[in-house]
């Protein structure tokens, strides 16, 4: 686990990777074990990780991997931005920085939904780690359905007024812009929202969550914000909602890719644990009821990611269909949840404090049943194809 | 919604108490436990107001000037406490009194006179430390040892994951007096923290119970009194014992409690909250959780409230039976909190409401106070 | 090794009457079920010696030919059957004897007098037919009509997955009388076996439970005169729910109990049982599903001692716990049995050894008398 | 799922097949809509299906598709034995045939153990159907624990006298053969036994088992058997028995296919029946619990897919780690159990009959977890590996 060449999964074949990617893969890990793992703690005690973070990575060339070199990205695939998200999760301190370094997925929403001249101005400022965005859809009462939003955009010559609120808005305290999805009379549209030094933007402290991280969420207040008509995204192109969203799957994959990372990250950990600990005379791992349960983790993982790695490879060439995405978030987000919850029960009362990292991969793990669609709205979606 | 609970089990004078320490809770915890959690520390005058009104060392008689509660009153306040919302945060603080039971029960006249009384008004709190960095459940492989001389031990080791470490004004410290003895070489010794060398080490930071006060202690050729000795030489595990099967109703019960008001909360916010136009607790798949929840409600009642017939016909605890409870109520705990914080979504991961914090409180009552594999081991061995 | 049941709960009486059913099923039943088994079908002579014994429709008063019997009969009946080998082959036919009880209690006096005396002598046994090919659970929806004729009714229709189908000789069965009233146009109106137009279909079979004689009836124009009427015209539901909490103790008992013996059985089969050099028992993984399993026998027992206590208190059943039990003990069953055919290896999948047997009839105690989707609409509304 | 062409899947691609592949998944599935579907029922009342069948499976050319031509095998590869095995799981009556298809994996022991003249002498016959054998391990009190097996083999001249028991032999009472492992001086060596007219074998009648089908097992005695020493498998080679047992990962693997593909025809026919059926004025599809839990069945089918298809690939190359087959064995058989029991739960009464295949083939799902090495056995193998 500790060479920075090792993948540190179960050591089963996964034939899906390039070179290259391998390459790719030893950067972003010596990124985190450079620039997160020594100064997490500090940036905890601070409260917020800073936003420097971001531009590092984007020297580092790690951000916008997978989006096209023409928009400054890197000009890799959907497995770049995969792998990156993998290394985020085989980082101890991955749970301590919260979904915070998954910004390419906002910029995937650009990519995806953006006009040509709206793609070379911004990409390359997420390229960079320059601009730290999120795509605003859940409000309060909302939650993530589109066809609920309050928050309106109305036209006032060449700029859009914007009034009302997001939730859950990640990085809110370090964020640059916000994608707010917004009723206008012509329908919901999206705009690109610069939030520092705007005029009626309110970014509330970041809200108190079970996970105690160096990330975090806040609450995103627009008051008569005015904004001018070309930062709406992808112009009147009343498609532009339904290509934002279609980053859902992007969203679903990486997020599932990092989960499972994880796993196998407290797999590890906790291996290493029972096999140093001892109790009653013997190490942990000598019992057969620790035996037996880490027999069915890692056959748990080795599924999850024999599924997993055959969904990547399907969705990189293109024959993806959406339902997939949602099964594997939902299944790979509760496997998730009976793994850490194992693990931290074999390290004992060591595995509550916060001295291990187990602690707050459980915590993160928790949330990862509820956000980006809850465990029942993928049953919904899935059971709709029934 | 106040706690459901058996109400035959109870007689007039019990429900008496309990109101009055549910209101006692409500107006002196739940409302201010958020600064609390600011803070890092629950005040001094929450345990004087405690004191005052008869909460604390609730089962030391009344002419060692404790409040001469009964069984069924520690019970209650495991219940209430469990089901407040500000249990989450405190409940191992508060219920760490229980130590005063133990001294009770096993030291001499002079430390019952001495130790009782300014522990019922809340003046002083103890921790009961026994863990170690390398010891984890198996007692019998402590390192902290106490050696004679004179009328005095000298005491050195390093204690973990002690609740109230970091406020306590002393310890009933598990030594190894006779270490070739093993696990009958272990004496159970009260150290104080201001004696030189104690060191009060780290406040460990958890997942969740952030007001416990967990963290470390060491001694550093510490040395106190030989009337220090609770109980004789080599009785430690003894003490320890006497403790025991109290925890094991206790948290069972806290447990119970918890995933009560955890439910409640989530009947509420089903009830308040719509989605695709309708409240969420009317979609089937809601409504059928919920009725898994009350019915795992229900039996785990049914099971602890069988003890505790058993122990007003016996007044005896079957160790068998609690470690059971031990391990049913708290995995119970587990399934139901967590289904309340899916059921709340999103605001389920928000402190702001209470089944955040209750998740991450329960998690731990599968592990502390005998963890579910230790607990499997004895009821195992038992068939 | 015989069942364990929480002896306070039962009078010297009752001591007596269980240890002879226990007897009698260890001697009439047992020591037979696997010829019955083969010849497909359990002989009248065992029904005629369960009559002399005075186990047949059990809570019926004397006067009405019964044994006179009461609630703690039927449980005690229950849970040795439950307990008992045969138990998993024949317990649907033998406790359908049910029907005594609803008959008894919602029939005339001249039915009362006609029925009871042969049913108590096994002379008579009868079914009850409710589910129809396309009603499932949904009693609203069956479409066996009874149309009045002068003094007679004329039925048409078809039943299925009723008990005892092919052996009873009489069902009380679910009518619409009144078509266009729904739920309230349904009557119960016995129908002899001998009618014309009575027609008996084909015998059902099962994954288990064999000798339950489950199968198909139909009516083509079965005239039988409104004295055959139970109860009143349209009060159809009424008559069913008398018997449903009744049902819905029982078959939580027999989960029970049935849970019991494969545990017992396991226990016995794991200690005597080798592998890798060591009795399967002392594996950690043996010691500690053993000790899960004994926990939720004591916590479920705890829940079934509450709800018999209750009724002994207040002559009643409270619908919502009785809904909680049929949800809670018969999957508490399945996993417990489940649990034990696994420890058994290859043994646990042959007819040979009781387990196997045990995990096919449990199936069908999460199904029938409400299934569990039916129980938690239940519970799920009382929320 | 009517077409004799469809794949009854979940849909989702399997890239892992060749045409050829599926021409031959034709020919099998045909096989078992014609010879064996119309049967069934009739054999269960006569006690076993006829021998004859494996006859007619060998005309169709379907037995041994995996081994070589020069052994009077198809020449195919692994996955045509993969796709025998899914078609016996696709089908209906599949759970009333108990495992009594299964016979390749015999094949797979005389091919991976044999001498060329035992390959050549002994595979033509399994190829036509026309010797049905099993391999003989398991014992009373052994288990298959090939350490404490009590049969022997003594030489005496040109022969071996063979004295001892097998359990749970599965087609017993139309075997031809058993691959019996027996104790001799020179250690455990296997013996290709006929049984049939052959003294001091007896034969039990079948087992009475939890499922009623119409194959089933039965216990095999060997009293003072009298074996030419040319029946030896592989001869004198000391690693015979170690060669025979490597096929654990052939029938781990097939084992696994067939349960998969029960799962899938178990969804199937759950869909269909909850769809066509009501209750309370709704189709039992209409409910919400229904939904959510055919949306988890729905989920753990396709994970089980794309965790076995890649290892079905991994082993088609000859990469697979034994340890893979272990846990797709474990897994897959705990999944069915929760899959087949959810499913007869949707089917109510109707699913406790043997009116529908859920009620066989959920008793049939139930020995899953205990043949071939029991769970725990898989998890202790697994475990060895952490």
């Amino acid at each position: 686990m500790d060479g920075l060449d090792a993948l540190p999964g179960l050591g089963f074949d996964r034939p899906i990777f390039s070179e290259e990617h391998n390459a790719f893969r030893t950067s972003t890990r010596r990124f985190f074990r450079k620039e997160v793992e020594p100064n997490v703690r500090q940036w905890e005690k601070d409260g917020f990780f800073p936003a420097e973070l971001f531009r590092k990575a984007g020297q580092a060339g790690l951000l916008c991997a997978g989006i096209p070199a023409q928009y400054g990205g890197g000009g890799g695939d959907f497995l770049h931005v995969t792998i990156f998200n993998e290394e985020h999760g085989y980082s101890p301190a991955g749970a301590a920085l919260e979904s915070g370094m998954a910004t390419d997925t906002s910029a995937y929403v650009v990519l995806f939904a953006g006009t040509e001249e709206q793609k070379q101005e911004w990409l390359p400022g997420f390229a960079k780690g320059e601009i730290i965005a999120e795509l605003g859809l859940t409000e309060g009462q909302s939650g993530s359905d589109p066809a609920s939003i309050q928050t309106t955009a109305r036209r006032d010559g060449d700029d859009f007024i914007l009034n009302g609120s997001k939730m859950w808005m990640t990085n809110g305290p370090i964020l640059t812009n916000l994608i707010v999805v917004a009723r206008t009379e012509a329908g919901t549209r999206l705009f690109f929202v610069p939030l520092q030094n705007t005029k009626g933007v309110t970014v509330s402290k970041h809200t108190e969550l079970m996970l105690k991280s160096s990330g975090g969420v806040s609450e995103i207040f627009f008051d008569e914000v005015r904004i001018p008509a070309r930062n709406q995204l992808g112009g009147d192109d009343k498609r532009s909602l339904a290509n934002a969203l279609a980053t859902v799957t992007v969203g679903r994959l990486v997020t599932a890719a990092r989960m499972l990372a994880a796993c196998e990250l407290a797999y590890h950990m906790t291996v290493d644990f029972v096999k140093n600990r001892k109790a009653f005379g013997q190490r942990i791992f000598d019992f057969q009821n620790t035996q037996f349960k880490l027999a069915s983790i890692k056959t748990e993982i080795a599924v999850g990611r024999g599924y997993l790695d055959q969904l990547l490879l399907r969705n990189l060439h293109g024959r993806l269909d959406p339902v997939e995405s949602a099964m594997a978030k939902l299944w790979i987000s509760e496997m998730e949840g009976r793994v850490m919850d194992e693990c931290l029960q074999l390290f004992g009362g060591a595995g509550y404090s916060n001295e291990y990292p187990i602690s707050k991969m459980y915590a993160f793990a928790r949330v990862h049943r509820i956000f980006l669609g809850t465990s029942e709205i993928q049953r919904v979606t899935i059971a709709r194809t029934i | 919604m106040p706690y459901h609970y058996t109400r035959e089990l109870f007689s007039e004078e019990h429900e008496i108490f309990r109101a009055s320490y549910r209101h006692f809770l409500e107006t002196e915890a739940d409302a201010h436990v958020d600064e609390w959690l600011k803070a890092g520390r629950v005040p001094q005058s929450f345990f004087t107001k405690a004191g005052e009104m008869g909460f604390l060392a609730v089962g030391v008689p009344e002419e060692y000037g404790g409040p001469g509660g009964d069984f069924l009153c520690r019970v209650i306040i495991a219940e209430e406490l469990g089901y407040s919302v500000a249990g989450a945060s405190i409940a191992p603080l508060v219920i760490g009194d229980g130590v005063s039971e133990i001294l009770f029960h096993n030291g001499s006249e002079e430390q019952r006179h001495k130790w009782m009384p300014p522990m019922a008004k809340g003046e002083v709190r103890m921790g009961f430390a026994i863990t170690e960095p390398d010891s984890g459940s198996d007692v019998a492989s402590i390192r902290t040892s106490a050696v004679r001389d004179g009328d005095e031990y000298i005491i050195n080791g390093a204690k973990t994951y002690i609740g109230n470490a970091a406020f306590a004004d002393a310890f009933i410290v598990a030594c190894k007096t006779q270490p070739e003895l093993g696990m009958k070489g272990i004496s159970m010794i009260i150290v104080e923290a201001d004696r030189p060398g104690f060191v009060r080490g780290r406040k460990l930071e958890k997942m969740g119970s952030h007001l416990s006060g967990t963290g470390e202690i060491a001694f550093q050729d510490v040395r106190v009194p030989v009337s220090n000795l609770v109980g004789t030489e080599g009785a430690g595990m003894k003490v320890v014992m006497t403790g025991l099967n109290m925890d094991r109703i206790t948290w069972p019960s806290i447990a119970h409690a918890a995933s009560q008001r955890a439910f409640d909360e989530t009947v509420t916010f089903t009830r308040n909250r719509r989605s695709f136009g309708q409240a969420i607790i009317d979609f089937q798949n809601t409504r059928f959780k919920l009725a898994e929840m009350k019915t795992e409600l229900a039996v785990g009642r049914a099971f602890l409230d069988d003890l505790i017939r058993d122990y007003l016909k016996t007044g005896k605890l079957d160790t068998i039976r609690c470690a059971m409870a031990k391990i049913w109520l708290p995995e119970m705990e587990g399934r139901i909190i967590d289904q309340c914080v899916q059921f709340h979504g999103g605001a389920g991961y928000m402190d702001e409401y209470p089944v955040s914090r209750l998740y991450t409180a329960a998690r731990l009552h599968r592990i502390f106070a005998g963890t579910a594999e230790i607990m499997r081991l004895m009821v195992g061995r038992s068939i």
